[in-house]
């Protein structure tokens, strides 16, 4: 795998707009013109080699080295190839990615892959609220790919989401699942308050639930299939990195009866 | 200061000139006979390029509430549209619901020098202008919509004195700055208070008793009398409906020889042969409309792409909300005044609904042979942003274009139109009548719309082209009151449009019930309701043109 | 040429194109497994007359398939995409979606897709969800012990080949029977196959038309030994018997290996059995377009 | 253009004079019925809300321009405000409490000068916002719902005492227009400790309290939702844990019949209430619903909405917006699509949510100048922060630090007059020019910064 590597000379004194650092767009631009985008935020151009040196070669891979979080949209767009981030990013990284990975060592900000339908966002830390969530002018939150998250969540992930799987690893802050229409969100710690408030259809499974809300309707000890079939898509996804397979059984709760209810929140372990 | 544009060719049908070489010559923003002797202090040569007068959109929903509301409710429709402030533009956004500053630049580069909000809420009349206040470069107006207030329907159940209605309605057109009146489904955005899912023409308001037809009849009848030039602008019944054919005739031939104007009339031709119980009534529409020469109408043509409907038409609206796309929806009961929707929309060529929409449009234009009674719009931005008029001109005026384009869109629609047996091509001075002398005539703008002595100086001058589109999407020049603001389709100067009004004449002693109304039931003051010319003129952001009424009459 | 002592014919078998799908079916045992999967391939013999010609390909460890859980995979052949489609909707709506514990995937893998779950969700009234992870959409339907999966769509070959076979002629019927048998379950061990007969095994060769107005296929009266001297025979004096093995598979190589291993197997342990011939069924070459000679086949 | 604050302005008249049908601007509701009688610069309220009277007559304090504390002339404030401006990579143009001439004014120059724009109460709108720009919704205005409903339902907003004059003018009034529809109401408070003193008197024929704590509220609007709908409901509001949930469920304890502490029939009553009505109206102030992620409360109450319009009629309509919220939020998306939290600094209009929330981006330290317009009411004072800072502020304005540059500006409808758009986004009122004092608009002092930039 080969690519370039950007290393942030400083601490960016405003946020930055790094949507342009992916493999697609480096292949189609000059390294002079590369380095003249403007990735600033204020009225004065602040060019990409102002802030990072560069160094490798144009691959299918970008490294960025010494990332803060006022980094935002890293990766976002990101069709294939890979994107590294050593240390963390701002807001909405990997926004809209449709392909390929973004590995990010470190914390994310809000709204971390709102919009993805494709692809994988891995990260090492924790990540802010809304995670494949929903950006004003979207349709949905999350329409498809895989985020796995090491760390915690913040509150309502998978806001609006539609289809796609969250997995964190630690624990979902509040109003998980949060108007979200499908897809799935997998927390091994558990979720805060409220999760699946206006949740139409997907799944949320956790340990436990904080405060659940009374429009969950309990349905039972279940051994449902599909969670089977999560299992073994997580493994092949994520490799000795994936969680350990559902339980045979699980509790279910049904909801959201505020709305179509045809979701569910499966309690296990 | 004399400009003069030498050598043009002229389309100005208000003047009966078709295509003429002409001289035009201006002074102090407005146009003067030819004088050999005079001093030329610029000259323009357009020899080999067409002029006509400034273009002007007679129903193009640029201001007011609803707008801001699909503003507000689409974010992702500018998202792709931002457009960067110049030296001398500001920025904003464009698409199909641009913001105020962007609409004036684009429609004056398009060669647009007026344009009309057709559908201005009384209780929203101060927003409306205030928008249209920051709308540059455009003259504008108002249609104020009237016929689902609870004051004209509480009138008509209580069968009040015909002569107070008219006041009612002159006393509404002074109040809110308006130049003409609209009914949007009348009475029913009124009935859907009441839960009434649908109010057919001769169908009673559940509360009221009314019907629509009466109160068709009352305010085209009030008008009249008033003497306002433009007749009721009508958005009738059961728009959308497949058979709302039947109801438009039928709302034609209830005028008895009044004068009317149907809007968006594709949306109200609708008839249900065929398997999917839809397709198009333009034939009897058009055949109707021979033998009624009172009535005028545009025609709200459809476009393929995503856009944005925002209509007074609450009841319709919240029907139509099941398709919308994306499923993110307003609709609103408005200060027992009138109602809005506003549904996003996505027009599909391949969609068999759709492409009948878009041919039953096209057909509505080629059918009618009159083009003083028939006025371009895409009722923007509900049928299509206005940005797609070149292309509209261009199917109009180029029947191998019209065919190629019918090869792209879903064929089986077409089967239910006559579209594709039409031969007609637009002629330049049709589309000039059209799109010019037709509507300033309808909307009685007695300085706008031509090129003779004493109009204003809004002037048109675009490179001929045989490519129509092109042509009608880029004019080479474009004057406003005599500035030239507009150069090869893009701006080079911001000025301010005046706003148009109306002011029939009403007797006084009307207030004194409007007061008591207002005091009793209204959250607002009849005193605050009112909007003053100051808060149009603004420091001088604006200027208000009063254009002439007829003597009021009784009958 | 005899091997042996079983004479081979010099002649081929004349097999056609179809379209060729199938699925994975699991359940909580593979007991429960197969008898999905069996009831689904029941009148499942020839598209002619039963409109798909459907068969088990094989077994499935819990670690072969989506769910982890024992599961049994059917092929199932028919004229056309659309025609193989329907008969999958009705086949699983009848024998899959009703059937304990089941669950039911795609069992095919290529490009072009029929729908699989896109019928059967609808018993779900409403209350059906589906799930996509990773490139396969489940829908999951409620049934009356728990939930029915079912993945949305199956893949579909269009140029699997239907009508590989081979005929076996000999003088002990019950020895025939026997040497079929083998023959049928060694075909078992070939991947992308089916033998969609009972048993795998076929008594009814056809000939195509009838004297009968409106039958398309008649008895293949010069296979019939009691008909031999009536008829214009192709039998030997000494042939009391005659028994077919009918052959679909997902792909032309894969009917050649099972027709190869059905012929070894048919070879190895005919002759004691009373077997003297091996030939196989065509129609001059004219209607199929795939042609395998057996000669070419042998071991 | 002075601009002074002085209580004994010589050369004013000193006469008495009556302003009638003035429009209040201190709250969202715009009510336009007051009656003012100015003294000199002293104001006297006849008919207004206690928050009407306090603004009106407050005291209005000397006042004039400073530069790092320093009095200065108002062209040398506005000076010394264009070279801040001027300098600034990414100016913030905060505050924004105005009337429509001062948020235009506003987007002028933050257009010009590349800056961010933002309002104070943003927050509270984003409230709603989140909502519009994911599912849209069904709203009434305040005309409407004062002779229509005959159901009110005020969600988490203590609105008698945000909006004094709502109950009065709305759910009291003396006369309806369809008294035989909306002529008796049914009031229903959702939350606890709301003052429901208000609902009373011939008009209302029930008042009904499900008093939920804040941050339990959305509990009670989903199982009202669940009830419209016909669903079935269960306690909720516990911790659940798989090893424990035997245990609880088979226990049934005492709270099966409660949802957030309150009584199951009681909600459920409530909700029979809701679908029997024929025009009900969910009323809410966003500031006030300060629960975590209110926008979902907001959400739920649209849903709510929804479903009930299969069948009959509802609507919400939606308080606040004080501090001439609406009027920034309507301005600047006429004039940009984007409804506040916009960025020029790109040249085109750019709309970020949360990286364009200008109380945000204070707190992590983006921007490089503050311009902080509060010319209505005192208590919304400048934001801590490090950046210079420029206030056009009413004299009196409470400042937690002083700002590098001040000027004073009057308060649309007070000092000037202008428009300023209603809580409910539909009407916009007329702002009087009272006469009280001599203080420019901050639309003329902003117009003139940019003059000089």
């Amino acid at each position: 795998m080969s690519g370039l590597t950007f290393r942030a000379n400083s601490a960016p004194s405003e946020r930055l707009n790094l949507s342009h650092l992916t493999p697609k767009r480096i292949a189609e631009l000059s390294q002079s013109e590369l380095m003249a985008l403007n990735v600033g935020t204020t009225t004065k151009t602040l060019k990409l080699g102002d802030v990072f040196t560069v160094s490798g070669s144009a691959g299918d891979s970008v490294r960025i080295e010494g990332a803060t979080n006022r980094m935002d949209f890293v990766g976002s767009d990101l069709k294939e190839g890979t994107v590294i981030v050593e240390g963390d990013v701002g807001l909405s990284a990997g926004r809209n990615l449709r392909g390929g990975r973004l590995d990010i060592r470190g914390d994310a900000g809000a709204l971390l892959g709102s919009g993805i339908s494709g692809g994988e966002i891995l990260v090492k830390g924790s990540a802010g609220s809304l995670v494949g969530g929903l950006s004003p002018g979207d349709k949905f939150g999350m329409t498809g790919g895989l985020i796995a998250i090491d760390g915690d969540a913040g509150d309502r992930a998978g806001d609006r989401m539609r289809r796609g799987t969250i997995y964190v690893r630690g624990r979902c802050g509040s109003f998980a699942g949060s108007r979200m229409v499908g897809g799935t969100i997998w927390t091994e710690l558990g979720f805060g308050t409220d999760p699946g408030m206006l949740l139409r259809r997907g799944t949320l499974i956790g340990p436990s639930v904080e405060r659940m809300l009374p429009t969950f309707a309990d349905a039972g000890d279940h051994d449902i299939v599909i969670l089977r079939i999560l299992s073994r898509y997580m493994a092949s996804a994520l490799g000795s990195a994936a969680p350990k397979a559902l339980p045979g059984k699980v509790r279910k709760f049904a909801g959201d009866l505020a709305t179509i209810g045809k979701g569910e929140l499966l309690i296990t372990s | 200061m004399m400009i003069k544009l030498t050598g043009g060719k002229v389309y100005d049908p208000a003047n009966n000139v078709n295509g003429e070489v002409r001289d035009i010559y201006v002074r102090d923003g407005r146009i003067v006979a030819a004088d050999p002797d005079a001093r030329v202090d610029q000259e323009y040569d357009v020899r080999g390029k067409v002029v006509m007068a400034g273009a002007i959109d007679p129903h193009t929903h640029i201001g007011g509430g609803k707008v801001t509301i699909a503003r507000t409710l689409l974010p992702e429709d500018h998202f792709k549209d931002e457009v960067a402030h110049t030296e001398i533009t500001r920025a904003g956004t464009g698409y199909a619901t641009p913001s105020t500053m962007i609409t004036g630049y684009r429609y004056a580069e398009m060669g647009y020098t007026a344009a009309f909000e057709p559908a201005m809420l009384p209780a929203n009349a101060r927003q409306a202008h205030m928008e249209m206040g920051d709308t540059p470069l455009l003259d504008k107006g108002a249609f104020v919509m009237l016929g689902s207030d609870d004051f004209l329907l509480r009138s008509m159940a209580e069968k009040q004195d015909f002569e107070f209605i008219k006041d009612y309605i002159a006393w509404t057109m002074h109040a809110s700055q308006a130049i003409a009146m609209k009914v949007v489904n009348p009475g029913g955005i009124s009935a859907f208070k009441f839960n009434q899912r649908k109010l057919d023409l001769d169908e009673q308001h559940v509360h009221y008793g009314v019907t629509p037809r009466d109160i068709i009849l009352t305010l085209a009848r009030g008008l009249l009398e008033l003497g306002v030039t433009h007749p009721l602008h009508v958005h009738g019944c059961n728009l959308g409906i497949p058979g709302n054919v039947e109801t438009t005739l039928a709302t034609i031939k209830a005028t008895e020889g009044l004068p009317l104007h149907l809007t968006h009339i594709q949306f109200h031709s609708y008839a249900t042969e065929g398997d999917r119980k839809f397709s198009s009534g333009a034939v009897q529409i058009a055949e109707l409309l021979k033998k009624y020469p009172n009535i005028s109408i545009d025609v709200g043509q459809v476009m393929f792409g995503a856009t944005c409907t925002a209509s007074g038409d609450s009841m319709r609206q919240y029907n139509g909300a099941k398709n919308a796309d994306p499923k993110r929806w307003v609709v609103m009961d408005i200060e027992c005044d009138a109602g809005c929707g506003v549904v996003p929309f996505r027009y599909r060529d391949k969609s068999f609904v759709h492409a009948l929409q878009w041919a039953i449009g096209l057909e509505t234009f080629l059918l009618c042979d009159d083009p003083w009674r028939i006025f371009l719009t895409t009722d923007h931005p509900n049928g299509a942003p206005f940005y797609t008029y070149p292309h509209l001109i261009r199917l109009l005026m180029d029947r191998d274009f019209r065919r190629e384009t019918m090869l792209h869109v879903n064929p089986d629609a077409l089967m239910y139109s006559t579209l594709p047996h039409l031969e007609r091509e637009y002629t330049m001075y049709e589309v000039a009548i059209m799109t010019r002398a037709g509507p300033a005539r309808s909307l009685g703008l007695k300085d706008l719309g031509h090129v003779g002595p004493g109009a204003r100086a809004d002037i048109t001058v675009y490179n001929e082209d045989s490519n129509r589109e092109r042509m009608f999407e880029k004019p080479a020049m474009v004057f406003k009151n005599g500035d030239l603001v507009v150069r090869d389709g893009k701006v080079i100067k911001v000025v301010n449009g005046a706003t148009h009004v109306a002011r029939p004449e009403y007797n006084r002693d009307i207030e004194k019930s409007l007061k008591s109304y207002f005091d009793r039931y209204h959250t607002v003051r009849m005193e605050n309701f009112r909007l003053s010319d100051d808060e149009i003129i603004d420091g001088g952001r604006g200027e208000i043109i009063v254009q002439p009424t007829r003597a009021r009459t009784s009958s | 040429m005899k091997v042996n002592g079983i004479e081979i014919d010099d002649t081929f078998a004349e097999a056609f194109g179809m379209a060729g799908t199938g699925v994975i079916i699991t359940a909580d045992t593979m007991k429960w497994a197969r008898i999905a999967a069996v009831t689904m391939s029941g009148f499942g013999t020839s598209v002619i007359g039963a409109g798909a010609e459907v068969g088990i390909d094989r077994e499935l460890s819990p670690d072969e398939t989506p769910d982890g859980r024992p599961g049994v995979r059917v092929l199932l052949f028919g004229f056309s995409p659309e025609s193989a489609a329907a008969q999958l909707k009705t086949r699983v709506g009848q024998c899959v979606l009703t059937s304990p514990g089941s669950a039911c995937y795609a069992g095919v893998d290529t490009k072009k897709r029929i729908g699989l779950g896109q019928g059967p969700r609808f018993f779900g009234d409403g209350f059906q969800t589906s799930k996509r992870l990773g490139k396969s959409r489940y829908w999951r339907v409620p049934v009356m012990d728990g939930e029915f999966v079912i993945e949305e769509t199956t893949g579909i070959v269009t140029d699997a080949v239907g009508g590989g076979n081979i005929l076996i002629l000999g003088n002990d019927r019950v020895g025939l029977l026997e040497t079929a048998e083998a023959a049928v379950e060694a075909i078992g061990g070939v991947a992308d196959v089916i033998t969609p007969f009972p048993g795998g095994i076929v008594r009814s060769g056809s000939k195509v038309g009838s004297k009968y107005a409106g039958a398309i296929a008649s008895t293949n009266d010069a296979f019939c030994p009691t008909l031999r001297g009536r008829v214009k025979s192709e039998l030997a004096p000494d042939t009391i018997a005659v028994l077919e093995i009918v052959i679909d598979g997902l792909t032309s190589d894969s009917v050649a290996q099972a027709m190869k291993v059905g012929m070894k197997t048919v070879l190895d342990m005919g002759a004691p059995k009373g077997v003297t011939r091996i030939t196989a069924g065509n129609y001059g070459g004219k209607l199929g377009q795939y042609h395998y000679k057996l000669r070419e086949l042998l071991p | 253009m002075t601009a002074q604050a002085e209580g004994d302005r010589s050369g004013e008249p000193t006469g008495t004079h009556i302003y009638n049908n003035v429009t209040c601007p201190f709250c969202g509701l715009l009510c336009d019925d007051l009656q003012i009688t100015r003294t000199g610069s002293s104001l006297k309220v006849n008919n207004g809300c206690p928050r009407a009277t306090a603004g009106f007559q407050r005291p209005l304090p000397a006042a004039k321009p400073l530069i790092r504390g320093s009095e200065a002339s108002l062209e040398e404030a506005v000076k010394a405000a264009a070279e801040i401006v001027r300098g600034a990579k990414l100016p913030l143009y905060g505050g924004m409490a105005g009337d429509v001439g001062n948020a235009r004014a506003m987007l002028s120059i933050a257009d010009r000068t590349g800056g961010v724009v933002d309002h104070v109460l943003s927050e509270g709108q984003y409230r709603n916002f989140r909502v519009v720009q994911t599912s849209g919704w069904i709203m009434t205005t305040l005309t409407e719902a004062r002779n229509r409903a005959d159901l009110f339902v005020i969600v988490g907003s203590d609105i008698h005492k945000l909006h004094g004059r709502f109950f009065d003018r709305i759910v009291t009034p003396d006369e309806t227009m369809f008294e035989s529809l909306g002529g008796k109401r049914t009031v229903i408070f959702i939350g606890e400790g709301l003052d429901t003193s208000a609902a009373t008197g011939p008009r209302v024929k029930e008042v009904i309290t499900l008093p939920a704590a804040k941050d339990r509220i959305p509990e009670v609007l989903a199982a009202i939702s669940a009830i419209v709908r016909g669903h079935p409901i269960s306690s909720g509001g516990e911790e659940v844990k798989r090893n424990s949930l035997l245990a609880s469920f088979l226990g049934s304890s005492g709270n099966a019949d409660e949802i957030a502490g309150i009584k199951r029939a009681d909600i459920e009553k409530v909700a029979e209430k809701f679908k029997a009505a024929n025009y009900g109206v969910l009323v809410w102030s966003p500031p006030a619903l300060n629960m975590p992620e209110a926008d979902l409360t907001v959400h739920m109450m649209t849903e709510i909405v929804r479903e009930l319009n299969l069948t009959t009629r509802f609507a919400g309509l939606s308080l606040g917006g004080n501090e001439g919220a609406p009027s920034a939020a309507s301005t600047c998306t006429w004039q940009t699509g984007y409804p506040l939290r916009v960025s020029f600094a790109s040249g085109a209009p750019e709309y970020d949510a949360n990286r364009y929330n200008i109380a945000r981006m204070l707190t992590d330290g983006e921007g490089d100048m503050l311009m902080w317009v509060a010319s209505i009411g005192t208590d919304i004072g400048l934001p801590q922060t490090a950046v210079p800072t420029v206030v056009l502020g009413t004299p009196g304005l409470r400042l937690a630090q002083p700002p590098t540059v001040y000027i004073p500006v009057g308060t649309p409808g007070i000092d000037h007059s202008g428009q300023m758009v209603r809580c409910d986004n539909v009407v916009s009122l007329p702002m009087q020019n009272l006469g009280r004092s001599q203080l420019p608009s901050s639309a003329d002092v902003l117009a003139a910064i940019e003059a000089a930039l």
